[in-house]
C-alpha cells in the first residue's frame, strides 16, 4: 500500500526527537484520525532553519511525512519553509494512498505552526488546507 | 526469513485436505447441480454431502443449512430476510454495539428504512448483560442478533442465556458465529438459537463461501432473487467447489477441536503473559470467556498501523482491529464500546493464532513486540516527554 | 462410453489454465486482501490484476468492475441497487418477458414493493422491438433491464439500439450478458450501457463468482451491507481464487473469440441442419441473431424430460430450457412468450456447444436424437395414433 520511499522514511525516520532549547515548537492533532505530531525548530540569524526534529504518534504515513518534512525544511529560510504545503509533502514522498493523504496535513501544519510559534504569531487557521487532499493519487 | 502468520481472525490458510477435496470439482466434476443429466447429478450429490457435513458439525438438519457467499451475506440474509418477511409485525431489532460491520451496517440500513434498532452496550470486557437484553425487548421486537465470539477482542457472549430470553419473549434469535465455528464446539440445539452465520475461510476452508443455519419453521424471505437453488432461499448457480470445501473444512475442524484447540489456547496464554510484561500495556477482552486463539493488547502512546508495519518487517503478520474495517480511520468501535479512550484504542494489536503456529514463533513475537513498542514510543509525541510541549 | 457435454449454457468445465492460475490462491497465497501485512498485500495485487483483466475484456475501467458471487447476484445488485437508490424519482422499471429468473424474479419482488414493471413482449424469434421499448418509457421510468443473449433460445437483442433509446430518455440501462460474455465480443462503450452482468462459470471460469460492470457515475446502493470491500458496493471477504480465476478465464475467452467462436458456430450450424430433418421439428430462436453455441429445437408430441433422460443414457448431456428453472414444471416462459403452444414448448431441447466439442460428437448426436424422438413418439398418446386413445 505504501511505496518504497514512504517505507524508507517510515523504517528509517530522519530527525526524530526534540531540538534542545528550540526557537519554535508546533504541535497539531489530526481531526480525521486523532494522531498527534510535534515539530521543534532551531532558527539561526539568517532566519534559516538550522535544526529541526519531530515526534509523532501516528500511522505509517504520519511518521513518513514527519520525517520527510524535516528534510524538506532543514536549511531553508523560514519564509520558504512556511510555503511547504501538504501536497508538496505527499509529492516528495512520490505519493500516498488516497485514504492517507490527510496524514500529510499533519506534517505541513506542524511545521507552519512551529514557524509561527517562533515568529510569535497567533495561530488561527491551522486547518486551512484540510481537504484539498482528495483527488491526487 | 520465515514468516509468522498471526492473523487467523482475518482469514486462514486452506488445508491441503480441503484443497484435495475441492480439486475434482475444479476439474472434471464441473456440472451444474441443477442439471438432470449425469454431470449434474454427480455434483448434486457432492453438494448434498457437504450440507450434511455442515449440519453434523453444528447439530442441525441438512435442510436447515443454506449456502451463501460468506459470513457477510449470511448475516444480511438473516437480518434483512426476517425483517422483509415479518417486519410488519413489529419494527424493532436488538443487536449490540460490538457486532461485525456485516451486522452493524445491515441494522443501520434497516434503520434507514424506518425500523428501530437498539444497540446494547457491553461492559469493559466486552460482555453483554442479559438483563439489558431483557429490558430492551418490547412488543415490537421481532429480531435479536448478537454475535457469538467477537472478532476483535475475542469475548464470547453467553448466547444460550441470551437466546433463552429471546425464546421466552417469542423473538427470533440470530448469532454471527463466524469467529467461533471451527474454534469452539457449537450445538445449535443446545444454544437454542434460530439462525447462525458461519464462513469457511475462518476455519481453513475456501474464501467466498459460507452458510446460514435456519431452524426449521423460521420465517424468512430471500434477499437475492432468481432461480430455485438452495430451496429458493439463495438462488444462483452453486459454488460447488466452495461448498465441497466448506463441508470438508468444517468436518476436519470439528474433529480436532479438542486437540488443536488446547495447543492453540496454550500458545495464546503464553503470548498474553509475555506481552503483558510490556509497560503500559493491557489485555482487551475478557480474560477467560474469550476465543482460544485471540490475543488483543493495547500499548499506550503508540499507534496500531505503525506497529503492524514494523511487525510486518520482522515477518510477523498481525492486525489491529478487524481487517474488514481497515477501510476506516476511526478507532475500533468495539474497543470504544468497551470504554477505551480514543488514544488507547488506536494503539491496539490483535494477534490471532492458528493450528500451525509453534511455541518458537510465540517466543520470537514476545521478544519482537517490546522492541518495536519501545522504538515507536521513542518517536511518539505523547510518550513521556510531554513536558516539552510548548504549544497551547 | 465417452460422454458428450452439450450443456455449456448451463455451465462450462473450468479450463486447466484457469485452475493453474487459481491454485496458488487456494494454497500458499491465502491472505485477506484487506490486511496490510505482506500476506494481504500479495493477494490484493492479484485481485487488482483480475479487475484489470475483466475491464480490458469488455472495454471498461477497472474501477467500474465490482466482483459478486455470480450472475444472479449481479442482476440483483443492478436492479435492487438502482431502485433502492433512485426509486423515489420514479417507480417504473422496464424489462422483457424472456429474462432469466434472476432478473424476472427481482423485478417481481420490486412489484411487490409497489414499483410498476413493464414486461416487454418479443416476436416469434424472441426479439424485442425497439419501438415497444420507446412506447413503454414514461416519466416514471428509472431503469431498463434487457438481456443480451437469451439463455434458452440464444436470441441476441439489439442492445445498442435499445440502450440508445434509454439514453435519449435519461434512463439507466442494464443488460444481463451472462450468455454473451466470452461468446461474442463485448464493448460496453460501444453498446452504450450503464450496467452489465457477467458470470465466470459460463466461460470456463469458476462457479460462484461474477461481476457487475457499473459505468462511472451510475447511482446505485449496495444490497448486501458490511465492510469496505469492493468500494463498499459489495462487502464481504473477497473470493480471491474465484476472482483470479474469473480474470484469467475472461482473458483467455476474449483471446480466442475469433478462432474458437468460428469452430463452435460451424458445429452449431451443422447440428441445426441435421436435427431440422426430423419430422415435425422446429428451430426456436432467431436463425441468425443467435448465440454461436446455441441450438434449441422443439420436437412435437414428446416431452422434454423424457428426451433428456434418454439422451443422458446415450451419454449426451443436454437441457430443456434453462437448468436454473428446473425447479419448476411449467413450460419455459421464454418459449411461451415467443408464442409456442404449451405442448410444443414442452418438447423443446437445448444443446449448447463448447470449445471442446468435435465434429464426431455432433455426428453422433444427429444420429441419436431422431432415434429417441421416434421411440418416444411411438409411446406418446398425442402422436398420430390418437384414435387409440380411449380415455375421454
Ligand atoms: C464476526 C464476523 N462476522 C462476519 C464476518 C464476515 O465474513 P465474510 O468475510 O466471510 O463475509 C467476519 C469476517 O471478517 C467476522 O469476523
Ligand atoms: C442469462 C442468465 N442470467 C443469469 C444467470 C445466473 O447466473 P449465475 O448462475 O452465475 O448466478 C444465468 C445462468 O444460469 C443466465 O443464463
Ligand atoms: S491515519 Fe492518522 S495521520 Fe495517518
Ligand atoms: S406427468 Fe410428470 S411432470 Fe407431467
Amino acid at each position: 500500500m505504501y511505496n518504497e520511499k514512504v517505507m524508507d522514511h517510515f523504517q528509517n525516520p530522519r530527525n526524530v526527537g526534540e531540538v534542545e532549547s528550540p526557537d519554535g515548537v508546533g504541535e497539531v492533532g489530526n481531526v480525521t484520525c486523532g494522531d498527534i505530531m510535534r515539530i521543534s525548530i532551531k532558527v539561526n540569524n539568517n532566519e534559516e532553519i538550522e535544526d529541526i526534529k519531530f515526534k509523532t504518534f501516528g500511522c505509517g504515513a504520519a511518521i513518513a511525512t514527519s520525517s520527510i518534512v524535516t528534510e524538506m525544511a532543514k536549511g531553508k529560510h523560514i519564509n520558504e519553509a512556511r510555503d511547504i504545503k501538504n501536497k508538496d509533502v505527499a509529492d516528495e514522498l512520490d505519493g500516498l494512498p488516497k485514504n492517507k493523504l490527510h496524514c500529510s496535513n499533519l506534517a505541513a501544519d506542524a511545521l507552519t505552526k512551529a514557524i509561527k510559534n517562533y515568529l510569535g504569531e497567533e495561530d488561527d487557521e491551522e486547518q486551512e488546507h484540510e481537504d484539498e487532499s482528495n483527488e491526487t493519487q | 526469513m520465515n514468516k509468522i502468520y498471526l492473523d487467523h481472525g482475518a482469514t486462514t490458510p486452506m488445508r491441503e485436505e480441503v484443497f484435495e477435496t475441492m480439486k475434482p470439482y475444479l476439474q472434471d466434476n464441473f456440472g451444474n447441480p441443477s442439471s438432470i443429466h449425469s454431470f449434474g447429478r454427480e455434483v448434486r450429490k457432492a453438494v448434498d454431502e457437504a450440507r450434511e457435513q455442515v449440519a453434523n458439525a453444528i447439530n442441525a438438519q441438512p435442510e436447515e443449512i443454506i449456502f451463501t457467499s460468506g459470513g457477510t451475506e449470511s448475516d444480511n440474509l438473516a437480518i434483512q430476510g426476517v425483517i422483509e418477511k415479518i417486519g410488519d409485525k413489529g419494527n424493532h431489532i436488538i443487536t449490540t454495539q460490538i457486532e461485525h460491520h456485516a451486522v452493524l451496517d445491515t441494522c443501520e440500513a434497516m434503520e434507514e428504512k424506518g425500523y428501530k434498532v437498539t444497540y446494547l452496550p457491553v461492559d469493559k470486557y466486552g460482555l453483554v448483560n442479559p438483563k439489558d437484553l431483557q429490558e430492551a425487548i418490547n412488543e415490537d421486537t421481532v429480531l435479536i442478533t448478537i454475535m457469538h465470539g467477537n472478532n476483535e477482542v475475542g469475548t464470547i457472549q453467553p448466547i444460550k442465556e441470551l437466546a433463552e430470553i429471546a425464546k421466552d419473549n417469542d423473538v427470533y434469535f440470530h448469532t454471527d458465529a463466524v469467529q467461533t465455528v471451527g474454534n469452539i464446539p457449537i450445538d445449535v440445539q443446545d444454544l437454542g438459537i434460530d439462525m447462525l452465520t458461519l464462513s469457511a475461510h475462518k476455519f481453513y476452508g475456501p474464501k467466498g463461501i459460507g452458510a446460514l443455519y435456519i431452524k426449521k419453521g423460521t420465517k424468512l424471505q430471500r434477499v437475492v432473487h432468481g432461480g430455485a437453488q438452495e430451496r429458493k432461499i439463495r438462488p444462483g448457480t452453486e459454488n460447488v467447489p466452495g461448498i465441497v470445501g466448506l463441508g470438508k473444512a468444517i468436518e476436519l475442524a470439528t474433529e480436532e477441536l479438542d486437540t488443536k484447540g488446547k495447543h492453540i489456547q496454550k500458545l495464546r496464554d503464553k503470548l498474553i503473559e509475555g506481552l503483558s510484561k510490556v509497560e503500559d500495556s493491557r489485555l482487551n477482552g475478557h480474560p477467560e470467556r474469550r476465543l482460544p486463539n485471540n490475543v488483543n493488547m493495547s500499548f499506550e502512546y503508540i499507534e496500531g498501523e505503525s506497529l503492524l508495519l514494523n511487525l510486518d518487517m520482522k515477518g510477523i503478520a498481525a492486525s489491529s482491529g478487524s481487517a474488514c474495517t481497515s477501510g476506516s480511520l476511526d478507532p475500533s468501535h468495539v474497543l470504544m464500546a468497551m470504554g477505551l479512550s480514543h488514544q488507547t484504542a488506536h494503539g491496539s494489536l490483535r494477534l490471532t493464532l492458528g493450528r500451525d503456529n509453534t511455541e518458537e514463533e510465540i517466543d520470537y513475537v514476545i521478544e519482537a513486540v517490546p522492541e518495536i513498542v519501545n522504538r515507536l514510543r521513542d518517536m511518539s509525541s505523547i510518550w513521556k516527554g510531554k513536558e516539552a510541549n510548548y504549544s497551547n
